[in-house]
């Protein structure tokens, strides 16, 4: 039972108005190509859920796809400020649920494991918890004192990119693996990305490297280069130029309209998108290899 | 007292590198930190072990790195794990010696404001960033060092909203929360070093070579005391800012300007 | 700084009277190595914790090592009663605190975080939880239910057999996991013992493999075969006619003793142990190697 | 109604295999359940996804497991995750399809014991295992099946201590708790089928080929009922048998006997 399919029809067939969506990803393995597929797609009013909406969601939220953000810190990371998300909150046109790293992740903690909330000790800073009626307080039934919670979350859709999966979906990344793992076990329908689709024998040759099973998986895309422009660990770098460009682009909606149909609505897909970036790009990006040693499970 | 120049961020990142013990286990941030604990692995600290919040354990980076989850801090690196873990089983299990913190704000109980300028939280004049991990940091690390230039709109007597605890109104009140961390112990600025006093307040402990107590106090927005010895900072050495400049940032990203 | 040392030092400078213990490994990778050095440094009035006590405390139990055991299924896997431990509890003599799997491993997850408990769904069995006074229960402050709780369990010691460690007891496992983590990070003073010793360059090739960092380990020991008759994916097989034969050996008081004065006190290590099973046995627990696929970090 | 003979347990193997459903996902013990599931893995359930509780998924043991941590279950698998894992994401989380249970004693209302016997917990007569998983299992999997052998003392009315769920007094008090599985649906035994009615209750729903009601009542420690029309299951097939025999258990280990 394969679970190939097109980017398109997973997007078409997985992501509906209104949804709330969580596309995967510290920093390494965002899936920007599903970003720009759900803009192509024109979707409308969702929730957008990450740590670090990153530029995907600064895109996503400049293309009119978003009602709501949940997020723990919304800057472009290692340049400055996220300004069109920024943008937006401040005029009061976009929804917003904020909590800390920890409290981000811990919600999808609590909903991958099917429990209503997680426990987190007391940090000592108030003022967010004040803020946020979602950020409540159990007693610790042993000690007596109190420790605040947050409530599961549990999206609608999980986008999680990876580097290679097999037709099932089972799943294998390496390099930071950030919320991955929460975020596919918390969604009601996960979405793979991947650099490479590889035989099911690649995948039971190292099953302690696979992170996600394909029992929760509903589609599997093969789309080389997804993470452009944050990167896929051992494929591709990061590509530092087009995330201080950003912070240029995104001072003017007129400049971000035009990047938008020049290389969202501009290009049929991913494969189309990686090849317009050019081949000084394309060198700029590419990394030598590096191979873990050899692991040895033995023939039982 | 030196003939060198520098820059004011050099001057804070060889201060910063200078506060880490051998052995310590730093949860770091990109920039400046993460140039201060590199600065102390290759000279007085090289057990330094470097964690990353993106969950890279004893990291190695062969470049200067970006962002927070560079994959050159993923090569070469002791162990990676997940989020959840690191926030829980490095951080809220007390395994974190020293977390470096920043913030638009720092009041005159180390708290610090990373989420907004004005307005109240719903209508904010200025949308900031937000936590990120620094609620965290900031409240389980067993020691905090924060980096900032000394101006007065980042030391206001009160912070807008406290994301990060320091001490809330005195030590005792952020003893009473339980939180496991010793909070603040050093600000560091292009000035000289604020240390909190018994109750928590932070107070003048050095000034760097040529700055003065009156910079200080115009840089200041309250009555900022004096502990009750104001020492003065070596001055940075030339081989810590051979290693910064030549090694550690040749590009000056984090290191050039004023 | 390296930490390498023997496991008679290990045990002697961690180990204390009266210390609670947690010998880690489900099913796959029990340090008896780590037990029979225990029982033959004398150590007495230990507490005990394993979610299945295994032969491997069955015989520290036998031996008079322990007056508490924590626990969560007490049999020999696969093959039927733990004999020792059962007649123990039955007469009385040994103290016991009993969880479900998952309420042992949150336990251990609770201690592992930092946390004072974990909450757990309802089981809707009633009994256990009416038994231990140590499951509890705290309101979901979300939904008003009863979520139900265990308390952070947090050893002395936490002995973990693993494949491969460098000096530093950075720690590498494939195969089976169990609470391997968790035990780590739970417990006080962490002891690894490992198949082999390899170079911290071994270890930074594939840091997603690294399960334990050195930080939190405080003696690192070279002991091949530490795991028999449990095993070690891709080293050496399970030895099931031994827990075949245990199941007759702990008939009788008597049979015990003489298989610890042989086996245990009779020799002065896991080696001496390993070279006194013989070669046929050796033969028979030989593994042929099936290697992982390769996996590319990226030379960033 | 067939010639051929077979074993108790390849009875009951054979009987529960037929329960599960292509494309099941399913929490596997070592012994009959998993002898059952590759069986039915290799007839009418190819897609049958094996989980155990040791933290394997998609496990295609290559030699018969002898224990749930069996390296065979390993090599080859597609997943291998940490118990807490397993047991929040897997179980928790209402991924798995189905588990498998046993115990000493099954009751009237399908509630499993498997911690004591006689006398109080404190002070027990017998000791038995315990838990281990199964409490998880009966109360978070869709559905459950129960093997075991149709013996009086197997069958109390009232189990001595309730380790794992089925109804408690009748089904409205198990959903009361939340608990989010199904419950036992069938309990495998060598005279029939047991399968809870509206109220909980296990009833006689089906009998092997050859066995009574009068049988079942003898060896059941309540007034058992039997559902409206009581069945008779189809006796093992030739292929099943053989698969059996031949390939999955050659030596017999866990279907001799009775």
């Amino acid at each position: 039972m394969s679970k190939i399919c097109s980017l398109a029809e997973a997007i078409s067939s997985y992501v509906h108005d209104g949804d709330t969506v969580f596309c995967a990803g510290f920093t390494h393995l965002i899936p920007f190509a599903a970003g720009h597929e759900i803009i192509r797609q024109g979707k409308k009013n969702l929730t957008l859920a990450r740590a670090t909406p990153d530029l995907i969601y600064d895109q996503m939220v400049a293309a009119g796809c978003a009602k709501k953000l949940i997020f723990s810190y919304i800057g472009n990371p290692g340049v400055g400020s996220l300004r069109i998300v920024r943008e937006e909150l401040e005029a009061g046109r976009l929804e917003w649920e904020e909590y800390s790293h920890f409290g981000m992740i811990s919600r999808l903690q609590a909903g991958a494991a099917g429990l209503p909330f997680m426990p987190m000790n007391q940090t000592a800073a108030p003022d967010l918890e004040r803020s946020n009626p979602n950020i409540r307080r159990v007693k610790d039934p042993y000690t007596g004192q109190d420790v605040v919670t947050v409530p599961a979350l549990n999206p609608d859709v999980g986008i999680i990119h990876v580097q290679r999966a097999d037709e099932h979906g089972n799943a294998q990344v390496w390099g930071i693996l950030g919320e991955q793992k929460e975020a596919a076990f918390a969604s009601r329908d996960v979405i793979i990305t991947a650099e490479e689709i590889v035989s099911e024998d690649v995948i039971r040759s190292d099953p302690n490297r696979t992170l996600i099973p394909g029992l929760i998986v509903k589609a599997v895309c093969q789309v080389p280069h997804c993470a452009h422009p944050s990167y896929t660990q051992g494929y591709y770098d990061r590509d530092n130029v087009f995330y201080l460009n950003w912070d240029k682009i995104s001072e003017d909606r007129a400049t971000v309209n035009a990047w938008l149909d020049e290389w969202v609505h501009g290009v049929q897909g991913a494969e189309e998108y990686w090849q317009k970036l050019g081949s000084e790009t394309h060198a700029r990006l590419a990394v030598k290899p590096r191979y873990a040693a050899p692991v040895n499970y033995g023939d039982y | 007292m030196s003939d060198l120049t520098y820059t004011a961020s050099e001057l804070m990142c060889i201060n910063a590198a200078r506060l880490l013990r051998d052995g310590d286990v730093v949860f770091v941030g990109v920039g400046l930190p993460n140039l201060a604990c590199n600065l102390a692995r290759r000279t007085h600290a090289p057990n330094l072990q470097l964690i990353y919040e993106a969950g890279v354990i004893g990291a190695r980076p062969s470049r200067l790195p970006l962002s927070i989850g560079d994959p050159t801090l993923v090569t070469g690196a002791v162990s990676v794990c997940g989020m959840f873990d690191i926030f829980s089983q490095y951080l809220q299990r007390g395994n974190i010696d020293v977390g470096f913190l920043g913030g638009a704000q720092i009041d005159r109980f180390g708290n610090i404001n990373a989420t907004i300028i004005g307005g109240d939280y719903q209508h904010p004049k200025v949308r900031l960033p937000g936590s990120g991990g620094s609620q965290e940091i900031a409240g389980w690390a067993n020691r905090c060092y924060i980096i900032t230039p000394h101006q007065k709109r980042r030391f206001p007597e009160k912070v807008d909203f406290i994301t990060s605890a320091g001490f809330l109104n005195g030590r005792a009140q952020r003893e009473l929360t339980g939180a496991r961390g010793g909070g603040p112990l050093v600000v560091v600025t292009n000035l000289g070093l604020l240390e909190p006093d018994a109750n928590g307040e932070l107070v003048l402990s050095a000034l760097h070579p040529g700055c003065t107590l009156e910079q200080v106090r115009e840089n200041t927005g309250w009555q900022v005391r004096t502990s009750g010895q104001v020492s003065t900072t070596e001055p940075p050495l030339p081989s810590e800012l051979q290693l910064l400049r030549e090694e550690l940032d040749p590009g000056g990203i984090y290191l050039k300007g004023s």
